[in-house]
């Protein structure tokens, strides 16, 4: 059950309702884009999957039961998450950054393994493993971030741009990377993007949103031919 | 974190252990210290264990130390006793050991043959030419040149009535006590006044006029013991009654002033020659072993306290930057313990803990407390909420998020509070000695005492240098723990 | 910055100012007090200003003190100047004034009139009954009662002595002299010792006998001042010579243990009794203001004290973390100068600052600087990289990435170095009285002396609250500089 | 004399030399997109231009001058900087770190009125004002550092992924406020672009790098129209 729902939500950020009555049910082991404007409240949504931002009313269920803030670790541990921007522990090597989770879960693992494998899917040197993340471009860092968040092989992933400062051949291969693994063992993947391309390649699933309001969530195909309003249809125009 | 903390307790238990051990006091002057050593050593070489507690200020601490089961034993004069004890200088010494006893439960052996009061001394050859051996001969030669400290001159137990008693006719000079002994050895006087044990009666080859007429109060010394001193060590104490007399104990304070010779030394020839123990070895330890041993009771006292307050201030320091809001409180609380002048804090605690290292090691701890807080939760609140909405996101409960990225990220800060607490504590420990905890504060209260800026130096130096030693260790374990680009 | 700087400066320009300025010291016990408030108000009653330094401890503070210049008069006892300051009893009144001139520019102005020695008092009734008035009497009366101090029976200007001279047949009981008067008043005892100018005497109406065989010392009281002092001055002084007797001090001092005046109260009616000055009103502190008056002293060497610390270790602080190689050395040195224990500091500094604010101003300001310079280097260092990064690449200066982003960053860290030397500097303050710099330590100085725990919390609680206040200053100056979400 | 050059750079991260012999001149008054894969260099020649950065070997010419490193401040206040990330001052609301280059310069800029331009041009809100940085989307805290490196209008302006963080429709409208910008009173400006779409309607000029090295320098017509390699071409055709 790698479920995620948000049940009627209604959200205050600093006294004024943002979010009002806001209910989405994503796809089981579907990839859905999130696309809205900058401050529509895209990342706020992923904050509440993966309870960093509580809502002021209304409930969440991921793995199918009501997200329990007070065990909240351990199912975070089943979930990736990227967050917008890279957020690389600036003390830790990148190849302690990455396998970080390893840490927490001392699980059995193999880490050396496992980073190999990542940094192959992100096209990253292993040269880089034994700096710190301010030695890295900003594309590296981001790519540091992508594998931190598939580490321990989550069944729920959600990223935030997670692409956002790649080149578009890498981003391009990194595209296809994680599609191949999505046909290998599918998850449940939030991905937060502006790039209608991106979306259109690999999203089973578009939801626009707006100012905190649902303007679409449909099928790709469906978002990409009829759009139901005018500011999605721009938002496909200025950037397909 | 733990581990250190179980050494830090295995040391106290250690140094405050129990056992066919005896705790020994010491007054804090040379004769004392030579008593004391004897009584030691004598007990050691009988198979019991000694903690010497020496350096214990002045009589009161002494007393009050006895009193209170921080030691068993120390050696005391009779007069002192009576007078500046009991408060009631006509008790005789049987009457004084009665009070003792019903009030204290506290008894004293036999005196050790020698009586510590002033006395005048004469040259030998003018004693022998002249045949004066007690201060009533003087009254037939006034031509003799009576020079006497200016101290002697004031006191009631002085010169005036000195000369009343004994109706001497002379007119002496004052000087300084230091100089009198010089004056009596250049011929420019003839007499003058000392204590009875002074090493330089010793060494000068003087005579200590007998006090014929009694004038001079006695001061007899002897052990002075817990009740509580089992049959087998009061009998070995025994051994030391009337094996001390007036020479011997001059002899004896003459080695030590004058032959270099430490205490140690001085009380294990003492015993040997007496037969009292036989010849052994005796690890004599240089000054160099000395000043290494006390830095090593300084180090001992400063760490434990540091280990102590670490292990206090770093869950607390969590506790508080979970807990904001309780937070406030506590760190007044610890602000508080430091408005607590050392010394009254020391003082406090000898009712509670007695003397020695632990109430020793209680207030540095205390003083370490507040430093340490502060940082660790100012350090914990400053790491950026970026990485720490990043770790929770990631999965990591409270406490790895604290073990992997909160406290890796301020430690800097909080290793700059304990850099602040372990100087302070180096610095503050001297201040130890005055309880009797030991470390490099005993040269410097003994400097203090004797007016020695050489032996003040001796603790001052080293506990400087180890402050640096602290902070060139805390800069290797910078290096070591913190990346560079997060040191800056 | 620069303002508060120059704030400070101004107090100790002012607290150290010259002009029309006497400045009065004072032994540390009650006559002293007393004696030292009669010649302040006289002073002041002429128009001069006075400074008073009071709570200089023992005699030796006090002329050291007055040697040094660090104040100009203070009253002394003939007695205690031959033979505790110069070591020469022997010495006449006149020859101690050559003496104390020759050597020391000081001078002292004719006696008070009154003697504090020991004497011998007895109740008004039997005196009169037996016509009594002088210790020669009691000869003829072997039948009364003797009751003495240990003390006195113990010292040799005792009992001891002064029955041989006077050849008294009396066998005196011992008890405690806090007893003796309640005694003598229950006529269990008839004649006590006690010192000639007990507030006691006048208390309970007793006879002090006439030591008419000139048995005990002399100790006059007078003023001991320095030849600097005016003409005008010294011609005030003289207003005193021969008028305080010794019936006069004894109720003074009655007034101040027995009728709960404060020193000030007694020395103005005194003053106005003899016609000295005219009776004016005088500002009463209740013991309310007179706290109050400690604690903004307390606060004025606290702040002054903080305020010059963060001064300087500001920039030096901005200095190594611009030149870390040189940051290493000057941490190290500043963590030298807290090993240094406060009271050894203190008195380390009386030979070049003299006693006062002064020395303590700059003890506290060095404890206070590891603190502060510590947290400073390390807050500026742990400032996220990047955005010194970003800050450089806009376009700032050194001196602006300072002001506008690492100063602000870092405040959290700075803050909590400024906060832990503000309550050490509160606590280590307390010390300060031991050199006359006044504050809350006075409580404390004397209530030590005076073994009165009552006078002890008078200072340890409000320099307790005063941390507490320190504490919540700091808490709003933290929300008023810090925006919330940095503060976490 | 807005120009920039470098000659002859060479420069070493960490030991290896990581640019050799690296020489450019940008055209004064025009628009340079800089183009490569992730870890190429990109950012690395921003930092050079902007003196954050000083090359093991080399010398840089900005306004007509060497870069003096002695009074870079300077030289920096006419150069606005937009670093990759926000590198926004956490203490600092919106609206003082938007106008934080008035107060190092205590200009007379009249600087609520430049905000409120500089807000219209990036389409912020003026409630963000008051509001610090972490209260704010990833893409409202990217337009917030376009204000402030707008804030002096600089002769030299060095973006670094300016809108990488923007949804299609923002992105299209701030840069064509840049363009209109850009006909009143030209400047130099180096953009630092993965999108070249972007590359293709603002920059007059293309540098194309990889690996610190040169690929292509030409008129944006001509890169798009004749790239002068494979890696050239791949760039342009994965993302046009
Ligand atoms: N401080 C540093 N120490 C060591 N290596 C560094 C440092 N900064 C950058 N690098 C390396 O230099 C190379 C170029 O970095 P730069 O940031 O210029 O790349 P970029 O072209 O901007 O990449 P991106 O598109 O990912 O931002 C990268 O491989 C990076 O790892
Ligand atoms: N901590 C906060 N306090 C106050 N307001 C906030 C906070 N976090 C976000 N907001 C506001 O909530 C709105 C939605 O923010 P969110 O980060 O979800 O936007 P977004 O869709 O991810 O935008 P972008 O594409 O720019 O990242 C924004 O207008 C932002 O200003
Ligand atoms: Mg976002
Ligand atoms: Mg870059």
């Amino acid at each position: 059950m790698s479920t995620a729902e948000l049940i009627n939500i209604s959200h205050q950020y600093g006294g004024q309702f943002y979010i009002k009555n806001f209910s989405v049910t994503f796809q089981e082991k579907k990839i859905t884009a999130i696309i809205g404007r900058s401050g529509s409240g895209k990342s706020t949504i992923l904050k509440f999957v993966n309870g960093l931002v509580k809502p002021t009313i209304g409930s969440i269920t991921v793995f199918g039961s009501p997200l329990n803030y007070s065990t909240l670790s351990a199912t975070r541990l089943r979930m990736g998450y990227m967050l917008q921007g890279t957020g690389l522990f600036p003390h830790l090597t990148i190849e302690d950054n990455i396998s970080i989770t390893n840490r927490i879960t001392k699980g059995d693992i193999n880490a050396a393994q496992r980073i190999e494998e990542l940094l192959s899917l992100v096209r990253l040197p292993t040269a880089l493993l034994k700096k710190y993340p301010y030695q890295l471009s900003g594309g590296e860092q981001q790519r540091a971030g992508i594998c931190r968040a598939l580490f321990l092989n989550p069944s729920i992933l959600l990223m935030d741009e997670p692409f956002g400062a790649l080149d578009p051949i890498t981003r391009q291969e990194i595209q296809l990377e994680i599609l191949k693994l999505q046909q290998v063992a599918a998850r449940t993947i939030l991905l937060v993007t502006h790039d209608m391309r991106e979306a259109k390649k690999m999203a089973d699933y578009i939801l626009v949103i707006d100012n905190g309001e649902i303007q679409q969530h449909a099928s790709t195909d469906e978002v990409l031919k009829k759009p139901s309003n005018k500011l999605v249809e721009q938002l496909i125009e200025s950037s397909l | 974190m733990k581990c250190l903390l179980y050494i830090t307790l295995f040391f106290l238990v250690v140094s405050t252990g129990y056992g066919q051990r005896i705790r020994v006091g010491a007054k804090h002057f040379n004769e004392g210290y030579i008593l004391s050593e004897i009584i030691s050593q004598l007990l050691e070489h009988e198979g019991y264990t000694v903690t010497r507690s020496y350096n214990l200020g002045g009589t009161l601490v002494c007393f009050e130390a006895l009193k209170n089961n921080a030691i068993d034993i120390y050696p005391e004069y009779s007069g002192t006793i009576a007078a500046e004890i009991l408060k009631q200088p006509q008790l005789t010494f049987s009457e004084t050991n009665l009070f003792l006893f019903n009030n204290f439960k506290l008894e004293t052996a036999e005196p050790y043959g020698f009586n510590n009061t002033y006395t005048l001394v004469i040259k030998k050859e003018i004693s022998a030419a002249l045949t004066i051996t007690a201060i009533s001969d003087l009254r037939k030669n006034p031509e003799l040149k009576i020079g006497v400290s200016y101290e002697f001159l004031k006191r009631q137990d002085g010169w005036e009535n000195l000369s009343k008693r004994y109706a001497l006719p002379h007119l002496p000079t004052g000087l300084e006590h230091g100089l009198a002994y010089e004056a009596l050895n250049q011929n420019k006087i003839d007499v003058t006044d000392a204590y009875s044990t002074d090493g330089e009666i010793s060494k000068y080859g003087l005579i200590a006029l007998k006090d014929d007429m009694g004038f001079f109060p006695k001061y007899e010394a002897t052990s002075l013991f817990r009740s509580e001193l089992g049959t087998h060590a009061r009998n070995v104490l025994t051994k030391l009654n009337g094996k001390i007399d007036q020479v011997k104990m001059q002899s004896m304070n003459k080695a030590v002033l004058y032959e270099k010779k430490s205490f140690k030394q001085v009380a294990n020839n003492f015993l040997v020659n007496e037969g009292i123990i036989v010849a052994n070895e005796l690890k004599e330890p240089s000054i160099l072993s000395d000043v290494l041993s006390k830095i090593a009771t300084h180090l001992l006292l400063t760490f434990s306290a540091l280990l102590l307050a670490i292990c206090f201030a770093f869950p607390i320091g969590v506790w508080l930057y979970w807990q904001p809001l309780i937070s406030t409180p506590i760190l007044y609380v610890a602000g508080l313990l430091q408005t607590i002048p050392s010394i009254a804090l020391l003082a406090i605690l000898i009712p509670f803990v007695g003397i020695g290292m632990l109430p020793a090691i209680i207030t540095l701890f205390l003083y370490a407390l507040l430093p340490i807080l502060r940082n660790t939760v100012s350090g914990l609140q400053s790491v950026d909420p970026l990485l720490k909405n990043v770790a929770e996101g990631i999965g990591m409960s409270r406490f790895q998020k604290l073990k992997f990225v909160e406290f890796p990220l301020a430690m800097p800060m909080i290793l700059s509070g304990i850099r602040i607490a372990a100087v302070i504590n180096v610095g503050t420990a001297t201040l130890a000695a005055f309880i009797g905890a030991g470390g490099l504060g005993e040269y410097i209260v003994t400097g203090l005492a004797l007016n020695s800026s050489e032996l003040i130096l001796r603790g001052a130096i080293p506990a400087a240098l180890l402050a640096l030693v602290v902070e060139i260790i805390f800069n290797l374990l910078e290096k070591y723990w913190i990346p560079k680009h997060i040191r800056n």
